[in-house]
């Protein structure tokens, strides 16, 4: 079966790209499948600078969920392109960097950084991490800056696609999609993660040391299908559907309702190994969709 | 070093050792061995049962207590929901392993080593005892507050010399730390590996430190992936840089982390 | 062990009220427990005039959670009150009336007609209903109609205490809460739910006739508690704690952050004893907070 | 009428029956009696595994097959999350069920009675043959797919005069319709009970509409709570109100309710 996706000037073998901050810089996961067979490996979140992140603890389980406030640990881009990318298969492999920023020049220097790179496939701009205190929230909550940011990491792509990652947190994502759209993003994923919250009776504190964190898993699922159906309803450039996918189902509900691709986030936690077992099941729960080709059953949810 | 790898194996017995504080049961998981034989004691798998379904969506992580030519074990208290549910599995159910993860101890041949164990901080040493080509050098002080039958002990108290202490209220505590601090003392000049509960963890760091003892220690954290890919589980290291404790550790030596 | 809780001018014998929608009219639990036992009872939303709500399929299991779209079927106020209100034990336990209207004059009529019964003991103003086409939603997501609304409803309350249940699918939830306390609001209950969405790929179709729906249950709970904590640093007034709650200690979380009460929705179908199973667990689940007063609990939460 | 009650009862048996497509088993639940003995057939409960945890918060809907005094059996297809789960169970784990609920067939003693089943419908229809006073007046028609063996159906038969026709394909259904009409005609005079697929509800409802015979069917909605409570099984009635099938029904007049 031909799984091929082509959007944005991508071209990806299948629809299945792991998502950013859930699959490490890829290397973590090479004894568990080959990274080549992914659709698209989005890098953990990277800064101009090296970030160390939140204190401990940074992750609570919730039920078929999960939250997170790692709060953008990593190397750097300058690490990360000397000492990561070139062990990657980006020839084979779409390999997208994640890059997160707290202003707008910011964003504009690190897309400076990341555009030469011929290992890089395409810049997904993350204007929606709930887990830092200014900045990424921020962002992502404000149609007009989300446009602005957009504006500038594409102005410095050097014809890199770019993608806008957009937050959930907002009364009306359809709009912010739109901003995105206007600022030029070849196209956009989402959902990033639900501003959530856990707390330990026993010790009367917080789970996370950052208070709040970005709730993924399962239990999202719902409201990114939701996001996702009201954004390939208002928008023309792509989207990626992002959210709870841990099946090859899951990944085909987000097509169905219009996205090119999907990205498999907390599922990696599940077993190192599900990423490429969603991949290896899409033939059969292309059947159980009754289609052979992924453009057939795209965007083709019956409405009422 | 042997190749990670993710496979469903499936149980060939679960062994209840008692039950000591409601809903806390001590058992050992016996597991088919996945091809870990040359794993190396310290490091740990994570375990995930099936039945779990997505409400946990992560899998565990304990260490490997020990590996035979067909079967691995685990030994685990029950603490929470996910050792709850593996407490209800059953010989011939599946679990998912993923595994060997992490560094293990080191092993210095003909070296006196001590193994400090508090509570379930035992598990590892069962292994390294069994393996060391010199076990004669090894010596165990195991610390513990449920009563000794729970523990796999008996066992490695025949293998090595051992010593057990109880701690039977937080009165207790000054002695213990005070006989952990002796025998630390009597091996200065070897090598000292603990595994226990943070505060078991910093008098032995604190010592060791003190009188500039070699010694490792192996530390727990949460873990969503077990493989240093979430950022989850990490610990400033000696350069006050988060390391993950999954992929970088568990097993540390003193000097280099902060516990 | 005392559980009373008093606010609001509401005196409850212990913190644990089953939420709106999920507990029927109340009746229809009462060979499953003592209704008398309850802290109080939300009767599902009720409106001016009968409701026949939406059409079929309108409910979805959602992995730890469920999708409704019920679209408010409810009988009307008057046979509410004329048929259902005086079986209940409402001198033994507080009886509160959920409203729902699609307007502001509407919202005040039904006010009107519930204000001067003697077995209500409070109103709550659902301004944030996701599954009606307009009104609900609408309202619940801008706080200036928020405000506008609470000041009608409580305009003619005749003194009854009245509650306001907030809609988490907004930017800003504590921004709404001020506009229901500016409003003269005597509470604010929240959360309602997510707005979600399921699809079938073998139907391919949406999983509810209403294509989006509201998400409820476990699965919510961390935004749920992240939007309780937001609105308990924010307000003066007192706060009811809803959403994901099956256990007693997830009661506790809720007050932990600062809420008096609480409302227990989706549990109620895990097994339809679970709201007095959540009560008798209470003293059990207080000891594991090393607590033995919900007034010592109440915001107690220790933040870094 | 019994008190429904919500209870946690021990499972004493599960009999699989056979699979017949993946991942399809077929399968009889023996559960303790939580004291239904005065059900009545075509009542339902609600069944919840304890392992199910939080990830399905509903319990799953079946119609009471047949109660003794010690036992209660489900008749079930696994067709799902629930009932896949429902199927690892073993002897002596603990579910927790709610009923009975809703509304059994009408019993009219020396009426010829007709029983229209198709498929998984044959369930409640046992325990109707067993408690029926004059079990000579009964009639059944069962219309299936998979083979006869993975049904309950040889045991009725023997105590009723019954009558299987298996549809191997889509070819063959305007010959079932008409072999349930021409029965149908046969008992006109009397009742007829039907449970099975929406659209074999669908046949009898019209022809029974159209011939003036007095029918009830059994209808099947997801189902959330069972009690009533949240509105999410409803269909319209007579006057085109939506009216809850778990506490309006399961069992309508087949003039009471659109399908
Ligand atoms: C490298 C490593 C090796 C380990 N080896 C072993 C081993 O060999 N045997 C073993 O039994 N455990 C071992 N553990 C600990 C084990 O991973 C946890 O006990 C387990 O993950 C708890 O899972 P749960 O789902 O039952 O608890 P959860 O439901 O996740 O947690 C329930 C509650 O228990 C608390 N909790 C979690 N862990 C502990 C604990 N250890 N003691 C007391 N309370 C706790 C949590 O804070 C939470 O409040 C190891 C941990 C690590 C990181
Ligand atoms: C009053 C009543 C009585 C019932 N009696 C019985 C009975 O005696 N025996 C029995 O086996 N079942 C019976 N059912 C049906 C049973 O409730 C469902 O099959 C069950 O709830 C499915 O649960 P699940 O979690 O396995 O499926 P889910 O995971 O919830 O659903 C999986 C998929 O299967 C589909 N599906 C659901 N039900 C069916 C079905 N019946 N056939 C084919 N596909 C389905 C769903 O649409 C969904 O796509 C009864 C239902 C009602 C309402
Ligand atoms: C531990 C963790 C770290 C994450 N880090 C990032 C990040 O650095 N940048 C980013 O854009 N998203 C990050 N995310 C969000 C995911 O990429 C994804 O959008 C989200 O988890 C929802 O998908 P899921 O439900 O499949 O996990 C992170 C998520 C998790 C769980
Ligand atoms: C089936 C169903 C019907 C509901 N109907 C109403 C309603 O009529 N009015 C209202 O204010 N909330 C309604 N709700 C929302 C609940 O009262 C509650 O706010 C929400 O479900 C979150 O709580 P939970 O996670 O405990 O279910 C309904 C929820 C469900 C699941
Ligand atoms: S558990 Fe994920 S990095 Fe260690
Ligand atoms: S299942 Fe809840 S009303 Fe019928």
């Amino acid at each position: 079966m031909d799984l091929r996706v082509e959007f944005a000037g991508l071209v990806l073998k299948n629809p299945i790209i792991t998502a950013s901050g859930t699959f490490g810089f890829g290397l973590e996961f090479s004894s568990f499948g080959d990274l080549k067979r992914l659709g698209g490996i989005v890098v953990k979140g990277l800064s101009l600078k090296p970030r160390e992140g939140n204190p401990m603890p940074r992750v609570s389980e919730t039920p078929c969920g999960m939250l997170n406030a790692i709060g953008i640990q990593n190397p750097g881009v300058e690490v990360f392109l000397r000492d990561k990318l070139p062990l990657l298969p980006w020839r084979e492999t779409a390999i997208i960097a994640n890059m997160y920023a707290s202003s707008v020049p910011e964003f504009g220097e690190l897309a400076d950084v990341l555009a030469g790179e011929e290992g890089l496939a395409a810049l997904e701009v993350n204007v929606s991490c709930p887990n830092v205190s200014h900045g990424g929230a921020a962002f992502g909550q404000d149609p007009a800056q989300i446009r602005k940011v957009t504006e500038e990491v594409k102005k410095r792509a050097k014809g890199k696609p770019v993608i806008v990652k957009l937050s959930p947190n907002v009364t009306d994502i359809a709009t912010c999609a739109l901003a995105a759209q206007e600022g030029g993003a070849d196209a956009v994923s989402l959902i990033n993660t639900l501003l959530g919250m856990a707390v330990d009776i026993r010790t009367r504190m917080p789970c996370l040391a950052n208070v709040v964190g970005g709730l993924s898993g399962p239990a999202i699922k719902p409201v990114a299908l939701r996001c996702v159906h009201q954004v390939c309803r208002k928008v023309s450039i792509p989207v990626i559907g992002v959210g709870g996918i841990v099946s090859a189902e899951d990944a085909l509900e987000f097509i169905l309702l219009g996205a090119q691709a999907v990205q498999v986030g907390t599922a990696n936690f599940l077993r190192p190994d599900q990423s490429f077992r969603i991949i290896d099941d899409l033939p059969r729960a292309m059947l159980k969709a009754r289609s052979s080709s992924l453009d057939e059953l795209r965007g083709g949810i019956k409405l009422p | 070093m042997v190749e990670r790898n993710c496979r469903e194996v499936k149980i060939r017995e679960i062994r209840f050792l008692g039950t000591w504080d409601e809903p806390s049961d001590f058992m050992e998981l016996v597991l088919e061995n996945p091809g870990w034989e040359s794993y190396r004691p310290g490091q740990f798998a994570m375990l995930r049962a099936k039945l779990w379904g997505l409400e946990l969506p992560w899998g565990r992580p304990f260490s490997i207590s020990r590996v035979d030519a067909e079967s691995v074990t685990f030994f685990i208290q029950v603490v929470g929901r996910g050792t709850s549910r593996l407490a209800q599995l059953r010989a011939n159910d599946e679990v998912v392993v993923w595994g060997p993860l992490g560094n293990g101890f080191s092993v210095l041949p003909e070296t006196p080593t001590l193994l400090l164990a508090g509570g379930m901080g035992l598990a590892p040493f069962r292994g390294y005892i069994e393996r060391h080509p010199t076990p004669k050098y090894l010596r165990l002080l195991f610390a513990h507050r449920p009563a000794l039958d729970f523990y796999p002990y008996s066992d490695m108290g025949q293998k090595v010399r051992a010593e057990a202490i109880q701690e039977r209220s937080t009165d207790d505590l000054p002695d213990i730390i005070r006989r952990i601090e002796t025998v630390m003392d009597e091996c200065a000049g070897g090598l000292a590996l603990a595994c226990g509960p943070t505060p078991f963890l910093r008098t032995v760091q604190a010592h060791a430190l003190k009188k500039g003892i070699r010694a490792e220690i192996s530390l727990e954290k949460t873990m969503a992936c077990g493989i240093g890919a979430c950022l989850g589980c990490v610990c400033k290291n000696g350069q006050d840089r988060h390391v993950q404790v999954c992929a970088h550790g568990p097993v540390f030596p003193v000097a280099d982390i902060r516990i």
